[in-house]
């Protein structure tokens, strides 16, 4: 394993530490809890927090600021903030008018942010929370944990964030919250697995001209193997499960985040979204929005994934536009 | 009694420590491999908990504060969660049966999970049946363990993974398996 | 070779592709020319520009935008540009105000440049030009062909599009160019080197454990080999280097740019920004501005630069928090 | 005449092409690993400008702008300059140790070059030294070339590297070396 790192166990502090101060002020964070907050919180609106495993980079903290989030929590690697590391960012950033929490489909991200709203509601602060499931790889069925979240996830503290900035109310942000999230829809294709640090190996293995389609972002393989293919073929078949998925018909609004999973290259993004418009354009679907970039990484996994949001309201289009200043949006 | 809790739980955490890389490759295969660093994470923050004195019933609430606090994922939760049923049981009870019954209740609790899904539930309740029988051995724990190989994961990171979580041991059940060998290991399974 | 492409000959032009959809309307591109300029240009203002070889991004597209440059001109990889390439890029830009010019100090970069502007100007266009020499990995000596131009050429194009954007002439750009280049420095360490597509391996090839310092951005060798160090370790190496160049002072103001070469993931920048920055504050240094992040990448290579920039004048700290919509400032 | 010349850019052109992945390995010693797709690139227009009429003159110009707008780098500008120098010096003279003095010229100028740098230069000028001399052969090309290899560069991204850029052949001299090569087999060294 071959990283820039001093002791693994200490990544995350450090990495705090040194996203704290990239922020110029901007940020703050409370120390010995992977909590990162904006040090000045508009007063009389909503708090939006989220949170989850580190190893996503700029995902989360990197989106701490004005329009997005008010805080974000660093869990250790790929593994979610424990429920007090949750409860004293909720405490931290209320302005009295709630916080609602950005979590992601996890059994381990669902159980200690519902612990830490449990800790929170009991001191008399509304919280309000939505789960994230956009990833299209794992199948929806009552016999698994659902759909994971991924990088949708994005758009989602993007859109909210920007409700909160409008001063929406918590209750208006949780019906916002629970329409936007059928709404979006990921799938990611991975070249090299991530490396977490304190185990020293990818967490598979892929062989020089093997792919993965589907995989997860914290390690986890994927729905199907294959050799090595084109950036137009891997568009292919990425495209058309979210036309599946999506059910699409011409005409029809579409936000896109083309999201690098960590080591690969702007360049070959950007190739990759040059075949995928081809192929949503031949469908007649009308992009509005167009991200594209490493947002929610996987360590230092090669691949990416594709994320459509479908802008069933006008409204979600000027959140995304939303002039925001962020480490990383 | 309470000595015989807190040699429990220090030889399960001595035990999480040795098996670290082991319980991390085993979520590899299934998960996201890092099941190993966080319950070794926790293991150091359960030890210190063992310092502070107080009853059965304590030490089993400061471990799960502990774990709780420490651990993350979901098996901080899950443990956590587990314990803090322990604790309450034991100032009810000294029927050891009860006090696993009243673990596993809370994971399946939490995790949304039952028998079958291939999680550390299916280490904690044969365990519990075998304990209320009177014939929990080492060699049945091994063997719950490794019957988690068979099932497909319906919750947890290895839920995804669909047919392909098939043919691996569940890496929450091996950690439960550590906890319920320490458990006999230490005479925790008698009063 | 693993990378998200259909043919390498292709790599660029399809980048190019990807690039302008991405800019929503923001971007145009010259057709066959690897030009991408702003689609609304200032009138009566300085057009900047600024280019070289792909495989670098976002620099230098992902520049385009107001406040920063005017066009970007992409050659292939790795490959400066070639003068009607150029040429084309200044006749779109020029506003009657002249062209400014920023170069990577390359002997392809320059000569191009220069042949470019000879043609311009036989047109009547005004060109002026600075050439960017930020890398202290290669001593400077009347007998070489002196310093690299690397990451540090970022803070250039911010510096002198805000500039642009101020309204200042051509002749007083000219002026805070030449005083901005000598107080920029940079130096950079890879832990893997790049593969360019059309080659199909690493440009060198470096063992598990070994490092390189003082690298360039186009796979050059750099000045040293080690066994992998702790990010301190690095981080003392480099600021050591960047202290010596400067001859610094306590009290001093600087701007720092912690800069990936394009596979290392940001949790590693920000933890070896964590350590760098230690080492500036136990010397007193003020860092007054911060930006981490891949921003002149190498394709896929591990490693990452540090850029020191000596803020000699307030305003050129004004310059680089001069407000700006482009794809990645 | 023209004929011959146009002879010599096919062969050169073809060489290239043949050798281009030789070519950049040299570079990525020493470089950045492009001289050969950077020439081989060019090759192809060099080709298609020769199907354009015109006198000796006008060959080497359509060649010469060909690599200037299509080969980019260090190498375009270059190779570029001395072509345009060509094919002003082949409208005055015929004698061919003139033209590739001038093209030596060009290089040194546009470069800011000169003898010992370990660059293409070290081969032109010892190239038109012997063709001055009436001794130019093949095998001296090849020593040409051979020689950089003991030189530093102090020119060009090799010279990046210091005392490390010894003991690699300059990839720029092997396709200048290509480039005479032709020059001999075309017959291009006498009207
Ligand atoms: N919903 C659940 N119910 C019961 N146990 C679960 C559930 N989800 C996960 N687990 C257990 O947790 C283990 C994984 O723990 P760990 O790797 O530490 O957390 P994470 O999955 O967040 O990385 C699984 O092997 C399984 O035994
Ligand atoms: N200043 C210079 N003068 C003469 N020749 C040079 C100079 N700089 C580079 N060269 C030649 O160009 C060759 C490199 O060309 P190429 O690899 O195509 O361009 P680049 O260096 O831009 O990648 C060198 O091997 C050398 O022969
Ligand atoms: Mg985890
Ligand atoms: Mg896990
Ligand atoms: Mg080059
Ligand atoms: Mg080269």
């Amino acid at each position: 394993m071959k990283k820039i790192m001093n002791k693994p166990e200490q990544a995350v502090d450090e990495m705090v530490q040194g996203i704290v101060s990239a922020g110029c002020g901007q940020l703050k964070n409370i120390p010995e809890t992977g909590v990162i907050y904006r040090s000045e919180l508009p007063k009389d609106k909503v708090a939006l927090v989220s949170g989850g495993g580190s190893g996503h980079e700029p995902t989360h903290a990197g989106f701490v600021g004005d329009g997005i989030l008010a805080a974000a929590v660093c869990g250790s690697v790929f593994t979610s903030p424990t429920p007090d590391q949750i409860y004293e960012a909720i405490k931290q950033v209320d302005q009295g008018k709630g916080v609602f929490l950005v979590i992601k489909n996890y059994s381990g991200d669902v159980m200690n942010f519902e612990m830490a709203k449990d800790l929170a509601e009991a001191d008399g602060i509304r919280v309000e929370s939505v789960v994230v499931d956009d990833d299209i790889a794992v199948e929806d069925s009552t016999y698994t944990e659902g759909k994971r979240g991924v990088a949708g996830t994005v758009f989602v503290h993007k859109i909210l964030g920007a409700e909160a900035a409008r001063g929406t109310t918590i209750d208006e942000m949780k019906a916002v919250a629970d329409r936007i999230v059928p709404n979006i829809k990921t799938l990611g294709v991975a070249l090299k697995a991530a490396t977490v640090p304190e185990v020293g190996k990818p967490g598979f293995e892929l062989g020089d001209t093997e792919i993965e389609f589907g995989v997860g972002i914290h390690g986890e393989p994927g729905y199907r193997r294959e050799s090595l293919k084109t950036s137009r073929e891997l568009a292919e078949e990425i495209v058309s499960k979210l036309k599946n998925a999506f059910q699409w018909s011409e005409g029809e609004h579409y936000a896109v985040l083309v999201n690098g999973l960590g080591a690969t290259p702007l360049m070959e993004q950007y190739i990759f979204w040059q075949d995928a418009e081809k192929l949503l354009k031949k469908d007649g679907l009308l992009i509005d929005f167009i991200k594209v970039g490493s947002l929610t990484t996987s360590l230092d996994m090669e691949g990416l994934s594709l994320t459509l949001c479908k802008l069933e309201d006008a409204r979600w289009l000027e959140n995304l536009k939303w002039e925001t200043h962020t480490l990383a949006w | 009694m309470v000595d015989k809790i807190k040699k429990w739980l220090e030889l399960f955490a001595a035990q999480l420590h040795e098996k670290k890389t082991y319980l991390s490759e085993l979520d590899s295969a299934i998960g996201d491999g890092d099941h190993g660093n966080n319950m070794a994470r926790g293991a150091d923050f359960l030890l210190k908990s063992l310092d502070q004195s107080g009853d059965t019933s304590a030490v089993f609430k400061n471990a799960a504060m502990a774990l709780l606090s420490k651990v993350g994922g979901a098996s901080g939760p899950l443990y956590g969660s587990a314990l803090l049923a322990l604790s309450k049981k034991a100032g009810e009870t000294d029927d050891r049966s009860e006090w696993i019954a009243a673990g596993a209740e809370a994971i399946a609790h939490r995790g949304k999970s039952e028998a079958g899904d291939k999680t550390m539930l299916d280490v904690w309740l044969p365990v519990q049946k075998a304990l209320a029988d009177g014939t929990l051995t080492h060699e049945k724990i091994d063997a719950f363990v490794a019957e988690t190989k068979s099932l497909k994961a319906k919750k947890g990171r290895a839920s995804y993974l669909g047919d392909r979580s098939v043919g691996h041991i569940d890496p929450g059940a091996q950690s439960s398996g550590y906890l319920f060998h320490a458990f006999l290991e230490a005479g925790a399974d008698h009063a």
